[in-house]
């Protein structure tokens, strides 16, 4: 079969760093070809040369075999390939609809029929069921649903070739279904796709073939059929690495956070919610159940309206984050871009903020003791960085939420809260984190996990159930995939 | 799921969040003086505010597109006055080449749009802060009028070049059709035209305008390119009005056009804001100087109070816009 | 002018090097004195040092007077905008022994050798002498200020308002602070004609700013009409500049105070060179239409700054009749 | 993969990408005006500069912090007049309250922190954008020097209001020692202290900030109104070398400010810079500004020299610290 995209040979730097180095790969016409690799590996940095967004140090790109065109004629790029990018690309400011026909809001130079457009993206949203307002302001969506928005917009563009850089990483489970659904339909009339993954059962769902980067290399192009799962993650990770096991335990007695009568607008109402020291307590529910909003109360991000928290005995006053964290919580946010680190700042200095006041006396931090706990994190979370001292922003994805999480534990905390914590993480990297979350129990702290993916929810000792912003179950240990989605989707309950 | 027709009404409301300011000022100008309301006087606001309008037509564009233009005001002045000592015998302040007069308009133009791709080179292929480059050109162009005049006031000038700025067309000052014009146009093209709207794509998100095949370079150097070319504009305009070009036209603008523009909610940050709103901005701005002139507060503390209605609208549109501003 | 000094090189004449700092470039009054200053220096031979520019800033001007006494002036020339804060730098002007001319302001405290400057009170007073006149002592006048945070713009509204309130209290008189700027100007003028539509005298603080806006909108309003017509709105100038002169010619304004460019010039020279020199002068009256008085800090130079009208406006010996 | 070391080493050396520049400008310097290099010229530009090096020292943290303040300039001005004319009785221009003559240092410096709280409390609170309100209140606290003055200078002030600005100190000016021992802090704080590395974060990403535990809206309240502060000892500096509190003290000063801090590395987008880099982009300005005065430039091209200077030395900057600005 002919290939569809070939890269040859590409090489690509980014200052000290080799995002890709002599990188290869070829997809044939017409299937579903996985990249996967860890965090870091280059296939955010191929999908830029790939869409013409970055011209490659060495090496080509070839489409139907032949060259690509120039860089700066995006037009060309556009007929040959759409995409949705692993960062966002949604214009908070316009509406949904002019996003989602961004550049082709109309066909020829004339004025831009408003009216029409709207139509149009009304119905392309409906095409792909996505439940949003086509007038609505993209910065009003929720995260998943600018998602949605995007993959939606890549969807639509009539293109041969689609790239989807970790489409997932922000959906749930109903929402995945779609999107495979539609995906299926779109190889039946001929497209090509690559998709990127870190959930690597979706790989073997969707795709026909896959393809490995380790380090920024090519590794291995095979069908799935002939990669089983543990070679797979062998391949990514140059080891062989066993299914992450959740271990069990039994909680203490005390009570390390609490929320009482919690209640904040239309989000989620008169929640009750406690932890004790060494349990692990799962937040589930389907989109727009409460239960990030929730989470956020808990840690001080956000103000309920009415209602307590407390945190290791100390009632926090509402809203405030630094009180909390002095009471003894650690916490994950929800968007790492957002809320989870400082890009230009520092792995060391990012990491370490919340016990800057430990580092030195007298208000001064002192850079070496810094440097020595920035090291400690680095090592005990297998931070893939220079050093201490470079930017986060120079990071890939999944290490970037290592610092986060870095930042989360730094403080030995009694009460942990991680919201979405392996969002766009690796095999390896996920496991590091769920097992970085399990250390913090088994060292007596009470630990909230609030996951949109089941495979986190494992570790939790018993999972609470969200629905329309309350709290509808209460499930122990031992549920499986279908009871718990279940009652996620309000079918049961 | 919310109907969607109370959203649009409510973003087509944000625009003219200024129209309650602007009503209260015409309310409180009628109360205060009988001569606030009527049609000549209204027509002098305009025509004063004609060519600063300008201004903000181009700065609102550059703001919207994620950019900053300091040095529109020294345009101002610097492009009429080359294009007129193009034209001009020596004798006059010219120099001397002697360009012929019907030039005039076109060279003013042309010097404008000059400062305004010098402006995009430096900040869109250098990668430079728009900010600083900016605020050097502006101290550069207005050492382009102050050298050559040696300060000096060009008083000779051109027909062609005064007659914009004073003639009256269907019994108003051309200014005011000019401008209205312009706005017009761009209040359609900002709103219409995919050009347009690839600005706000630009300042709301560059990168991403770029995934989405605008071509982010291009657009922003038309951009310097035409607010350069207002400015030329507005410069034509003031010259006409004010029968000569001084040395310090345009001087110290900027600042009431940024003003203008924030308090009709375009944001510093790019990608928000219209060009009708930046209108309203205008208009306020306007008619608080009316005002003032007219009920005579003593100039010492006229900076007080005219600050501070700055700062009461800028809450205003805060308020009623209910979002934070940038 | 007097002196006996030749030969006109380095230290020439027993005098040493003149620092003369220009206060701005931006109105045609100081660019007439910029340009005369060389020319005076070279018709009375003095050592003039390169001109530095304090473009309105007094802390500019300081740092220029010290970079200038750092390269060796004798003798320090130059015109404060702002009169008091130039106090520190002429006591260590006076503590190292360098005497000072000032041009057009008179410092408030702080040791000056002379004042070079015309009384700028005495412009508002001869601006509101002519147009009450004219006005036969009623109706109203507009009156376009320059900075009020200038001491000249200040002296001349100061004296136009006392003036009136004593002399034609039936007369009433709007004020416009302009700073200086034509576009200000133009606003301001005519949003207050809408208003009193019954104006009948402007006084402008700056010709060179705004002689062309005022213009403008009287002929846009269809003021611009002779003398005789009962229309005509009476428009006294300040500056003495060609164009205004033009326009007294054309009977488009009626009356400007030429304010001495060259005269400024010239004896900013002769004072700074006979400070050089060692000379000493005495209150009273000088051999060049001038009266030289007493302050608590110095002496001043009066020169005279005639009105001009149609009468006298083709007069040789007035500055804007010079230049070309 | 590389070695940490190099990186940290760039990173150290990107404050620094101006030295070349002044070592040039010294160069040249030398090499036009033999007067350049004495100890006499050297301390003069120093003592030039020490009052707008506060203020450029403000904005750089301020600018880091990711906010604006343009009202500065003006607090240069009325915060020292206003604790002067607290102070001074009605005869000397003052209110009449006659408080004692020792209070006019701390009053000055009050009347600085509470400019910069009211500047905290409504771009922090009322979440308005930071570079209109500062505009405003450039505008504002300007008039509240003007109208209470009505446009006079002030020059009977106390002695202790003389004494910074003008005393010498172990041969120095006073106002050298203090500016270089409060950029020495400046530069300690930011580098070494919990709450310099704060502004960092904040201006980097408030949200990761606040999520961070750092109390971001307390932390800019300190910044504008340490702000305020400095910007008022900065009068208080300005006031002694002068011997007068002038209508124009400060006026115009922060254009010279922001370039000044922009060449020196600092982001106008917030989280990049340090001080020790703004303070060689003072000392660009400075030189520059003396090798122009000595060289004796004409008054009417110097502004073109010295925004080109301006824009090369913002290359220079660039290309040698590597990244876009913004
Ligand atoms: N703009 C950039 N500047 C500097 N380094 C970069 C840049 N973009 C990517 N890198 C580096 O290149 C390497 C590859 O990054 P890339 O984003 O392609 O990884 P990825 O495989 O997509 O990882 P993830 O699964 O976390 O998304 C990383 O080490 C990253 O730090
Ligand atoms: N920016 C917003 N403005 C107004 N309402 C919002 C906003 N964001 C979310 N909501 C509403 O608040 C409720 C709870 O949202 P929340 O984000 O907490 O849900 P969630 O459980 O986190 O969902 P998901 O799993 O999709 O992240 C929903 O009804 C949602 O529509
Ligand atoms: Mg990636
Ligand atoms: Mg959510």
């Amino acid at each position: 079969m002919k290939n569809h995209v070939e890269a040859r040979n590409v090489v690509k730097r980014f200052g000290p760093t080799t995002a890709l180095n002599g990188a290869e790969i070829a997809i044939s016409e017409g299937e579903t070809h996985a990249l996967v690799g860890r965090n870091g590996a280059g296939k955010s940095t191929l999908v830029s040369i790939l869409t013409g967004l970055q011209r490659p140090d060495e090496g080509e790109v070839l489409f139907s075999g032949e060259t690509a065109p120039a860089l700066a004629d995006r037009d060309a790029w556009r007929q040959r390939v759409a995409c949705v990018y692993q960062k966002s690309t949604i214009i908070p400011a316009l509406t949904v609809a002019e996003n989602l026909f961004l550049n082709r809001q109309t066909t020829g130079s004339g004025p831009i029929n408003w009216r029409a457009l709207r139509v149009r993206a009304g119905e392309l949203l409906e095409t792909y069921e996505v439940d949003v307002d086509a007038q609505a302001l993209a910065g009003d969506l929720s995260v998943e649903q600018r998602q949605l928005v995007e993959i939606a917009r890549a969807l639509s563009f009539g293109a041969r070739f689609i790239i989807l850089d970790e489409p997932t990483a922000r959906l749930d489970g109903p929402a995945i279904e779609r999107l495979f659904a539609r995906m299926r339909s779109l190889r039946e009339q001929g497209v090509t796709m690559m998709y990127i993954s870190h959930h690597l059962d979706e790989v073997y769902e969707i795709c026909q073939s896959v393809t490995v980067f380790r380090d920024a290399r090519h590794i291995v192009t095979k069908t799935v059929a002939d990669l089983p799962h543990d070679e797979l993650v062998a391949a990514m990770t140059g080891e062989a690495t066993a299914a992450y096991e959740s271990r069990s335990r039994t909680p203490g007695d005390q009570v390390v956070l609490s929320g009482a009568r919690l209640s904040l607008g239309d989000r989620y109402a008169d929640v009750d919610i406690s932890v004790k020291s060494g349990e692990v307590v799962g937040l589930a529910g389907s989109a727009s159940s409460g239960k990030v909003s929730l989470a956020e109360t808990l840690v001080g991000l956000r103000k309920p309206d009415s209602g307590t928290v407390t945190v290791n005995g100390t009632r926090v006053r509402p809203g405030d984050v630094p009180a909390a964290m002095r009471a003894g919580l650690g916490f994950v946010p929800e968007d790492r871009h957002h809320e989870g680190f400082v890009p230009l700042l520092s792995v060391g200095e990012n990491a370490t903020f919340p016990i800057a006041r430990k580092l030195g006396r007298y208000g001064v931090v002192s850079p070496s003791r810094r440097r020595a706990k920035a090291e400690q994190m680095i090592k005990s979370l297998d931070i893939k960085t220079e050093g201490p001292d470079q930017p986060v922003a120079d990071l890939s994805g999944g290490n970037a939420q290592k610092v986060v999480f870095a930042r989360a534990l730094v403080d030995d905390p009694t009460v942990l809260v991680v919201i979405n914590p392996t969002a766009g993480v690796d095999v390896k990297a996920k496991q590091a984190l769920l097992g970085a979350v399990e250390d913090a129990v088994e060292r007596g702290a009470g630990a909230v996990v609030v996951s949109d993916e089941l495979a986190d929810l494992r570790i939790c000792d018993r999972v609470l159930v969200m629905f329309h912003g309350r709290v509808v179950k209460d499930m122990p240990r031992g549920w499986t995939d279908h009871e718990l989605v279940a009652v996620m989707e309000g079918i049961e309950d | 799921m919310t109907a969607p027709a109370p959203r649009v009404r409510l973003a087509r409301f944000r625009d003219l969040t200024l129209v309650p300011v602007i009503v209260l000022l015409l309310v409180v100008g009628a109360f205060l003086d009988p001569t606030f309301l009527t049609a000549g006087n209204l027509t002098n606001v305009l025509q004063q505010q004609a060519a600063i309008s300008l201004l903000v037509l181009a700065e609102a564009m550059i703001l919207i597109a994620g950019k900053f233009d300091l040095s529109l005001e020294s345009t101002v002045g610097t492009a009429p006055a080359i294009a007129v000592m193009l034209v001009v015998p020596v004798s006059a302040g010219g120099f001397g080449i002697g360009l012929p007069g019907t030039l005039v308009i076109p060279l003013a133009l042309l010097v404008g749009a000059a400062i305004g791709a010098f402006n995009g080179f430096l900040i869109i292929r250098f990668q430079l802060s728009a900010f600083i480059v900016t605020l050097a050109m502006l101290i550069i162009v207005h050492g382009f009028l102050q050298g050559p005049t040696e300060g000096k006031t060009l008083f000779q000038l051109p027909d062609s070049i005064l007659y914009l700025g004073s003639a009256m067309w269907l019994g108003l000052p051309a200014a005011i059709w000019i401008s209205a014009a312009l706005f017009a146009v761009g209040i359609f093209g900002l709103g219409y035209l995919r050009l347009g709207r690839a600005l706000y794509a630009i300042g709301g998100n560059a990168e991403a305008a770029r995934a989405a095949g605008i071509r982010v370079d291009r657009v922003l150097y038309g951009v310097f390119i035409l607010g350069g070319t207002l400015a030329a504009l507005a410069g034509i305009l003031e010259t006409g009005r004010l029968g000569a070009i001084g040395n310090n036209q345009g001087v110290g603008w900027i600042f009431m056009v940024f003003a203008a523009a924030v308090i009709g909610g375009v944001s510093m940050d790019g990608g928000k804001g219209t060009i009708l709103g930046a209108l309203t901005g205008v208009l306020v701005i306007g008619l608080v100087q009316n005002i003032l002139t007219l009920i005579g507060v003593s100039g010492f503390w006229q900076p007080v109070i005219y600050g501070a209605i700055i700062l009461i609208a800028l809450m205003i549109s805060r308020i009623a816009g209910g979002k934070a501003q940038d | 002018g007097s002196g006996a000094s030749t030969g006109a090189g380095e230290s020439g004449g027993g005098g040493g090097k003149v620092g003369i700092d220009h206060p701005r470039a931006d109105s045609d009054f100081w660019n007439s004195y910029i340009k005369y200053v060389p020319q005076m220096a070279g018709e009375l031979k003095v050592d003039l040092m390169p001109a530095t520019n304090s473009q309105n800033d007094v802390a500019k001007l300081v740092n220029n007077v010290q970079a200038l006494t750092g390269q060796g002036a004798k003798v320090i020339v130059m015109a404060p905008q702002d009169t008091g804060a130039v106090a520190n730098t002429l006591q260590q002007l006076e503590n190292k022994k360098i005497p000072v001319v000032t041009v057009d302001t008179r410092p408030d405290k702080g040791k000056v050798y002379m004042v070079v400057r015309a009384d700028n009170r005495a412009y508002g007073t001869k601006a509101c002498e002519f147009l009450g006149e004219k006005l036969g002592g009623k109706g109203k006048v507009v009156q376009l200020q320059g900075a009020l945070s200038s001491i000249n713009g200040r002296d001349r509204s100061e004296a136009f308002l006392e003036c009136m309130k004593t002399k034609f209290p039936g007369i009433t008189v709007f004020s416009e602070p302009t700073e200086w700027e034509g576009s200000k100007a133009a606003s301001m003028l005519q949003t207050r004609l809408e208003q009193n539509p019954d104006i009948k005298g402007i006084y402008m603080h700056a010709g060179g700013v705004h002689l062309a806006p005022t213009l403008q909108v009287l002929k846009q309003k269809g003021l611009l009409v002779p003398p005789e017509d009962p229309k005509h709105i009476f428009v006294v100038s300040n500056d003495g500049i060609p164009q205004e002169f033009e326009s007294i010619r054309k009977g488009d304004i009626d009356a400007t105070v030429s304010q001495p460019a060259d005269l400024y010039a010239k004896y900013a020279v002769y004072y700074a060179k006979a400070a050089a020199e060692g000379k000493t002068f005495q209150p009273g009256p000088t051999d060049h239409d001038s009266t030289i008085i007493q302050l608590p800090n110095g002496l001043e130079d009066q020169l005279p700054a005639p009105l001009v009208t149609k009468e006298n406006v083709d007069d040789k010996s007035l500055w804007g009749n010079q230049v070309k």
